[in-house]
């Protein structure tokens, strides 16, 4: 289980660079900043959840005291019409305009209106509060299935979606796409026993603690500075070039510490408002911060819809057809990460016959961004409920079952390509072998409670795409790293370490840092878990050409030919004379005679890291008579390519599966009738405490990756995808009851037992 | 010849096969090939000279990052897919 | 949010003079916890909160046979004195639960009282332990047993310039037992979805002498379910009485489906928490 | 208008004297005023922990705290955790033990393990999840924090 390659610094745990600032306060996140002369905003946001604007009146706003800029979406500049790559996915400029602030009509509560720039907080809050909006409230659609009904109301004006290459009859449908793969219909007709579900699940939030923020200047200059907590800021900006309709060059975004993301800080929200309002206000910095309620109610949450899924599986035990269905809600804008999902749906298996549906619907909610893995916990959630079922039905071993199924090299995907070499079977063998597994588990302890065991799969893909870091060397023998990726989790460490690692030199002797836009090339999202594998990538390529450098300057010190100096085990040395030898950091002394400072470069643009696996195991009690459910043991085992830094990817494992458990058990979006989310508070929204959790097990398997120098995978998103279904497995194993809506609450854990026993 | 699935909304232009052989050694020129085998495929590929937005283009087992210009070897597979983001 | 002055008062005629200048548009502050997010979100305006945390008052704790209870007692005080603990188990149940410990650093029982939420986890408990209420104002003062002090979601009896001085529960008789349980789905930090509160009396035989059983998240006010007094006074206290007891708590309460739980759901867990808490107040009554 | 009230008070063995808006809480006062910003704010309504400061030896939200009620009062934050002889034990395992992602709820977490250290040093476990429960983590899992945590109780 265990990589072969020895190394010296990957695979340590040394103390993060970044973590002094953040155990004493110190480091500045995006609410942290403050600039000499700074204005205060707020944002007016809709409190319906459908409603045209037939107008707004400012004036009361702008005449009170201490109020120095007033905007509506009158104030937007028009944005183009089409989609847009952003690396990271795709946006529709006109539509992030209309989202930021709405020009016509607020497609979901909380949708801006109108932004304030005032001396205080509390006198911005003061004018937002008066000025007036004459609304004219519509009827709202919030779930998938009222969206769609052809007697819908229409959310966004003059949309039409692509259903299958037509133009969609319905009103909000994004779209609408199928793979189909081999002969479906001869699949299930082959099949002795087939079982099919739908599974409803709420719309989530990411939940990260710091509320978002953006603080800006817009100069007279048109050059824009925006200080912001991001997972991206190279994508920070090209969003605020398309809906400021700035060139990307006048706009520097210098990115905060950022306090948690997972997918929900890669789109802008109240940036640009800060931006407009400091022109407006004659180039005075401004900042915006959204509080808890405005980061449920209009940040961008995960989706939430059903997934139909069938099964048929042969006399042999193999599954032979799979037939899915998957609608999300996108939110006020089309765009859900539904596409992802179809791709991620029989990613786990090996199954010749194969049919997705995906639907992207419009609804009167947040418009959904992405969430660790997004989509890809909906799909789990239907299949390894069902692969569950199979299993029980046919007295099949769950995890022989899933080894007898499971995708390998050269099993074709649900959405066309095939699989390169993948660490599937490895990590189901993992759990098999687990102490976790291996333990008995009393079912009935005594205590009137009831317990079971539930064990499911996941899949993620974990991207590549670009990134960029400067390397330069000091006389003192240690180097500077400046890279463009935020650090959300330990990341400056792990491609630290990658660059110590080919100098030959110590973690702590690679310095980090995450500079802003104008000062390294660019670097895509820290997210689709490729921070450690493309920035590390790019660092571990930076590092190589130093090298290249260094032996040059070597040459020189010892006048020998370049091609006589080596450098191994950080040490330069010449080949033929032993005598010759100089460590990295002695060398790097000696560097001031030898043409002055030595610096590199490294940039990539990656293929995607092959696909990670994951299989979680959950123990869980329950009290029959209140439905209470308490989880008592759980492990995560997981395809991790190679851990550069094993407590972070472990604290990576953790975290996946503490949001998945959270989404399983307690975790929604509660919509009010009339289209609004009534617990837009951690009270209500109830994610997991301390209190809620056992020790999160962690098992590391280590498939090196052979499209990285040091075998790196993402290993961020696959710990979100089994959770759900692991509690929902485990609670049939409890109670014989299977539960197709999630959360998995005590009330619906009650009614099922009441419909269980007539 | 390159095997390159169609994407489901596109296969009533290809009459209804799921993959068709297509000559071709870069994904421009197997693009422009299924264009004059299948009229009206390319405009639902390309745009502005580039793979869509919103769409990868998979060669072999990955999606390419190098656009149109990749390379497409013999008995190779090509899929469009939806672009993975994530999070 | 609407400025407001900020008093500290030193003493009761400090609050007192506060409260009949501005009526309705000042408040006491204790905790904070309920009334500067309700301030922050717009759900009143006020001109003046006071702060009476400094009126000595305010602050008694007071074990000589029966208990007093300044109204600006934070929980955490409350529940680490060892004699209220010996002597209050019931009382423990709740004070414990409520928040997490940053909240009972600062919260107290009269502030939830007076925020007369029906899912207050210390009303009910204090309900069956039958304690009085000590309202005071410049008018004068009165008393209010706990069981009538709340009107309506988030209303009292409270009038403008009155508030809270201080609550006096009764030395428990002998045989006398309380236990206070809810039903969260997490297992900290969250509000009631619902909340029961018993205790129990026995007589030198061991029969019941006295039972109360107040609900909490069943209603527009805390419940007091005065028909499984009838029920269980002369009767031992066996789990059949007290699942009747609960089968009366279940027919009897009006709750309603929120986001924190369905009808259906409260009504269940009603009856199941109230057979539970009356055998553990009972079992108290026995031990105690 | 409503007058700023005068206050006087100690803030991590420091005294300070200040005026603020009486409305103003006292997590906006140690951020904004005193430009104290180690303190976050995560929720504004006591349901995350993010803002804990010790206040009279008792942790507290500080955004369910009046800054005008600093008056006479004693605050320790995060700010006053390190000596100019060095990190906390707490803070020490926490960088050792990986405690830390994001490291937004960082010194909410580190202020309140500091205070059930010194009240309950022998807390078991299940005592420390539950001191802590008043402070959210979305990163974690909690795993490593209470590991962190345990690491100082049992090398104290």
């Amino acid at each position: 289980m265990v990589a072969t390659q020895e190394y010296k610094v990957i695979g340590t745990r040394p103390i993060r660079h970044d973590g002094l600032d953040k155990v004493t306060g110190r480091a500045i996140y995006g609410a942290d900043v403050k600039l000499p002369g700074m204005l205060y905003g707020a944002v007016l946001r809709s409190p319906h959840a459908h409603a045209r604007i037939k107008s707004i009146d400012t004036s009361a706003a702008e005449a009170m005291a201490g109020v120095i800029a007033v905007m509506t979406a009158k104030d937007m500049p028009e944005a183009g019409d089409e989609l847009v790559d952003l690396g990271e996915g795709a946006i529709n400029f006109s539509h992030a305009s209309d989202h930021i602030m709405a020009m016509n009509k607020a497609k979901f509560k909380g949708h801006p209106v109108a932004a304030v720039a005032a001396i205080s907080t509390n006198v911005a809050r003061e004018a937002v509060a008066a000025i007036k909006v004459d609304w004219e409230v519509l009827k709202s659609v919030v779930t998938v299935d009222e969206a769609m009904a052809p007697d819908a109301p229409a959310i966004v004006d003059g949309w039409v979606g692509d259903d299958l290459g037509e133009k969609s009859p319905l009103p909000n449908v994004g779209s609408h796409f199928r793979h189909e793969f081999g002969d479906i219909e001869k699949g299930f007709a082959d099949s002795t026993t087939i079982i099919e579900h739908r599974y409803d699940l709420a719309m989530v939030h990411q939940g990260y603690i710091e509320p978002h923020n953006g603080t800006a200047i817009w100069d007279q200059d048109d050059r824009v500075r925006v200080w912001t907590s991001t997972q991206g800021s190279f994508t920070v900006r090209t969003q605020l070039a398309g809906v400021l309709q700035l060139d990307e060059s006048r706009i520097k975004v210098i990115p905060t510490e950022i306090g948690g993301g997972f997918g929900g800080k890669i789109p802008i929200y109240v940036e640009p408002l800060a931006a407009i309002l400091s022109k407006k206000s004659g180039g005075k910095p401004v900042r915006i911060l959204m509080d808890r309620a405005d980061v449920f109610e209009a940040s961008g949450p995960t989706p939430g819809g059903w997934v139909s899924l069938k099964l048929g599986v042969n006399d042999d035990g193999k599954i032979i057809a799979g037939d899915a269905d998957i609608r999300f809600d996108a939110g006020g804008f089309p765009g859900s990460p539904v596409g992802a999902a179809a791709m991620c749906m029989f990613s786990c298996y090996d199954i010749p016959n194969t049919r997705i549906d995906g639907w992207d619907i419009i609804v009167n909610k947040p418009k959904t961004a992405a969430y660790r893995a997004p989509g890809s916990t909906h799909v789990a959630y239907a299949i390894e409920s069902i692969v569950d079922e199979i299993c029980e039905k046919l007295n099949l071993d769950p995890v022989q079952f899933r080894l007898d199924n499971a995708s390998k090299e050269g099993t074709r995907r649900g959405d066309g390509p095939i699989f390169p070499r993948i660490g599937n079977i490895e990590t189901v063998e993992a759990a098999r072998d687990s102490a976790h597994w291996n333990s008995p588990l009393d079912k009935n302890p005594g205590n009137g409670k009831v317990r079971g065991r539930g064990i499911a799969s996941g899949y993620w893909f974990n991207v590549g795409l670009k990134s960029s870091v400067n390397l330069s060397v000091n006389t003192d023998g240690t180097v500077m790293l400046i890279e463009g990726s935020t650090d959300i989790g330990g990341s400056r460490t792990s491609i630290a370490m990658q660059a110590a690692e080919v100098l030959g030199i110590s973690a702590e002797d690679v310095i980090p840092t995450v500079v802003d836009t104008d000062s390294v090339g660019y670097t895509d999202v820290t997210g689709g878990s490729r921070t450690t594998y493309a920035t590390g990538f790019a660092a571990y390529k930076a590092a190589q050409s130093l090298i290249e450098e260094l032996t040059t300057r070597a040459s020189t010190i010892w006048d020998i030919p370049e091609d006589e100096v080596g450098f191994e085990d950080g040490k330069f040395s010449s080949k033929t004379d032993p005598e010759l030898s100089m460590t990295f950091k002695e060398l790097a002394g000696k560097l001031n005679e030898t043409g002055g400072p030595v610096s590199s470069t490294g940039a990539v643009d990656l293929e995607n890291a092959g696909g990670g696996f994951a299989v979680h195991i959950c123990d869980l009690e329950i009290d029959p008579e209140t439905g209470k459910t308490d989880v008592i043991r759980y492990t995560a085992v997981q395809d991790v390519g190679k851990a550069i830094h094993p407590s972070y990817v472990e604290g990576q494992m953790q975290g996946g599966s503490v949001q998945g458990i959270g989404w399983a058990l307690n975790e929604e979006y509660f919509m009010n009738d009339d289209g609004q989310m009534a617990n837009s508070s951690y009270l209500d929204y109830r994610m997991p405490t301390t209190l809620d959790l056992p020790e999160i097990e962690t098992v590391l398997v280590e498939v090196p990756n052979p499209l990285h120098p040091f075998g790196v995978r993402g290993v961020g998103e696959p710990p979100i995808v089994p959770p759900v279904a692991a509690v929902a497995n485990a609670i049939h194993d409890a109670l014989g009851i299977r539960l197709r809506q999630a959360p998995m609450n005590p009330g619906r854990i009650l009614e099922a037992l009441k419909e269980n026993n007539g | 010849m390159a095997r390159v699935f169609i994407p489901f909304a596109l296969r009533k232009m290809t009459g209804g096969a799921t993959d068709v052989q297509v000559s071709g050694a870069t994904l421009r020129e197997v693009i422009d090939n299924l264009e004059e085998m299948f009229p009206g495929t390319r405009e639902r590929l390309v745009q502005d000279d580039r793979i869509k937005p919103g769409m990868e283009a998979v060669v072999g087992e990955q999606p390419t990052r190098e656009g149109l210009r990749a390379k497409v070897s013999e008995d190779v597979e090509v899929h469009f897919i939806p672009h993975i983001a994530g999070g | 949010m609407h400025p407001f002055d900020f008093v500290a008062a030193t003493s009761v005629a400090d609050v007192n003079s506060v409260l009949a200048q501005h009526g309705n548009r000042a408040r006491p502050l204790v905790g904070g916890t309920d009334l500067l997010v309700q301030l922050r979100g717009g759900r009143f305006e006020l001109d003046a909160v006071v702060d009476i945390k400094s009126v000595p008052e305010a602050n008694v704790l007071e074990l000589n046979g029966s208990l007093k209870m300044g109204s600006a007692v934070p929980l955490a005080e409350f529940y680490e004195n060892q004699g209220v603990r010996n002597a209050y188990p019931g009382l423990i149940d709740c004070a414990e639960l409520v928040g997490g410990i940053q909240i009972q650093s600062r919260a107290s029982m009269a502030g939830n009282l007076c925020n007369a939420t029906p899912s207050g986890d210390t009303i009910c408990p204090m309900i069956v332990h039958s304690a009085q209420v000590h309202i005071t104002s410049a008018k004068g003062d009165r008393t209010v047993a706990v069981e009538d002090f709340c009107t309506g979601p988030g209303r009292t009896v409270l009038e403008d310039g009155e508030w809270v001085l201080d609550i006096t529960f009764p030395a428990p008789a002998s045989g006398f037992g309380a236990a206070y349980e809810r039903f969260i789905p997490r297992n900290e930090m969250d509000i009631a979805v619902v909340g029961v509160a018993s205790s129990v009396t026995l007589d030198g035989s061991g029969k019941i002498a006295d039972a109360r059983v107040a609900l909490a998240a069943v209603g527009p006010t805390p419940v007091f379910i005065r028909d499984i007094t009838a029920l269980l006074v002369g009767k031992e206290p066996t789990e059949e009485n007290f699942v009747a007891a609960g089968k009366i708590a279940h027919d009897a309460v009006s709750p309603i489906t929120d986001m924190r739980g369905t009808i259906e759901q409260r009504r269940h867990l009603s009856g199941v928490l109230t057979r539970r808490t009356l055998t553990k107040a009972a079992e108290r009554a026995k031990a105690g | 208008m409503v007058d700023k009230v005068h206050v006087k008070t100690t803030i991590n063995g420091q005294e300070f004297e200040f005026l603020v808006e009486p409305y103003m809480s006292l997590l906006e006062t140690l951020r904004d005023v005193l430009n104290l910003t180690g303190t976050k704010e995560g929720c504004n309504d006591g349901n995350c922990g993010a803002c804990t400061v010790e206040m009279n030896g008792r942790i507290v939200d500080s955004c369910c705290v009046l800054g005008a009620e600093l008056n006479g009062a004693t605050i320790n934050t995060i700010e006053g955790m390190a000596t100019p002889e060095g990190l906390h034990p707490l803070q020490q395992a926490f960088l050792e033990e990986a405690a830390l992602q994001c490291g937004i709820c960082t010194p909410g977490f580190l202020v309140s393990a500091k205070s059930l250290l010194e009240k309950e040093p022998d807390a078991d476990e299940h005592r420390v999840r539950h001191w802590l429960a008043g402070n959210l983590c979305r990163c974690t899992g909690y795993d490593k924090i209470i590991k962190a945590v345990q690491k100082v109780q049992t090398s104290a």
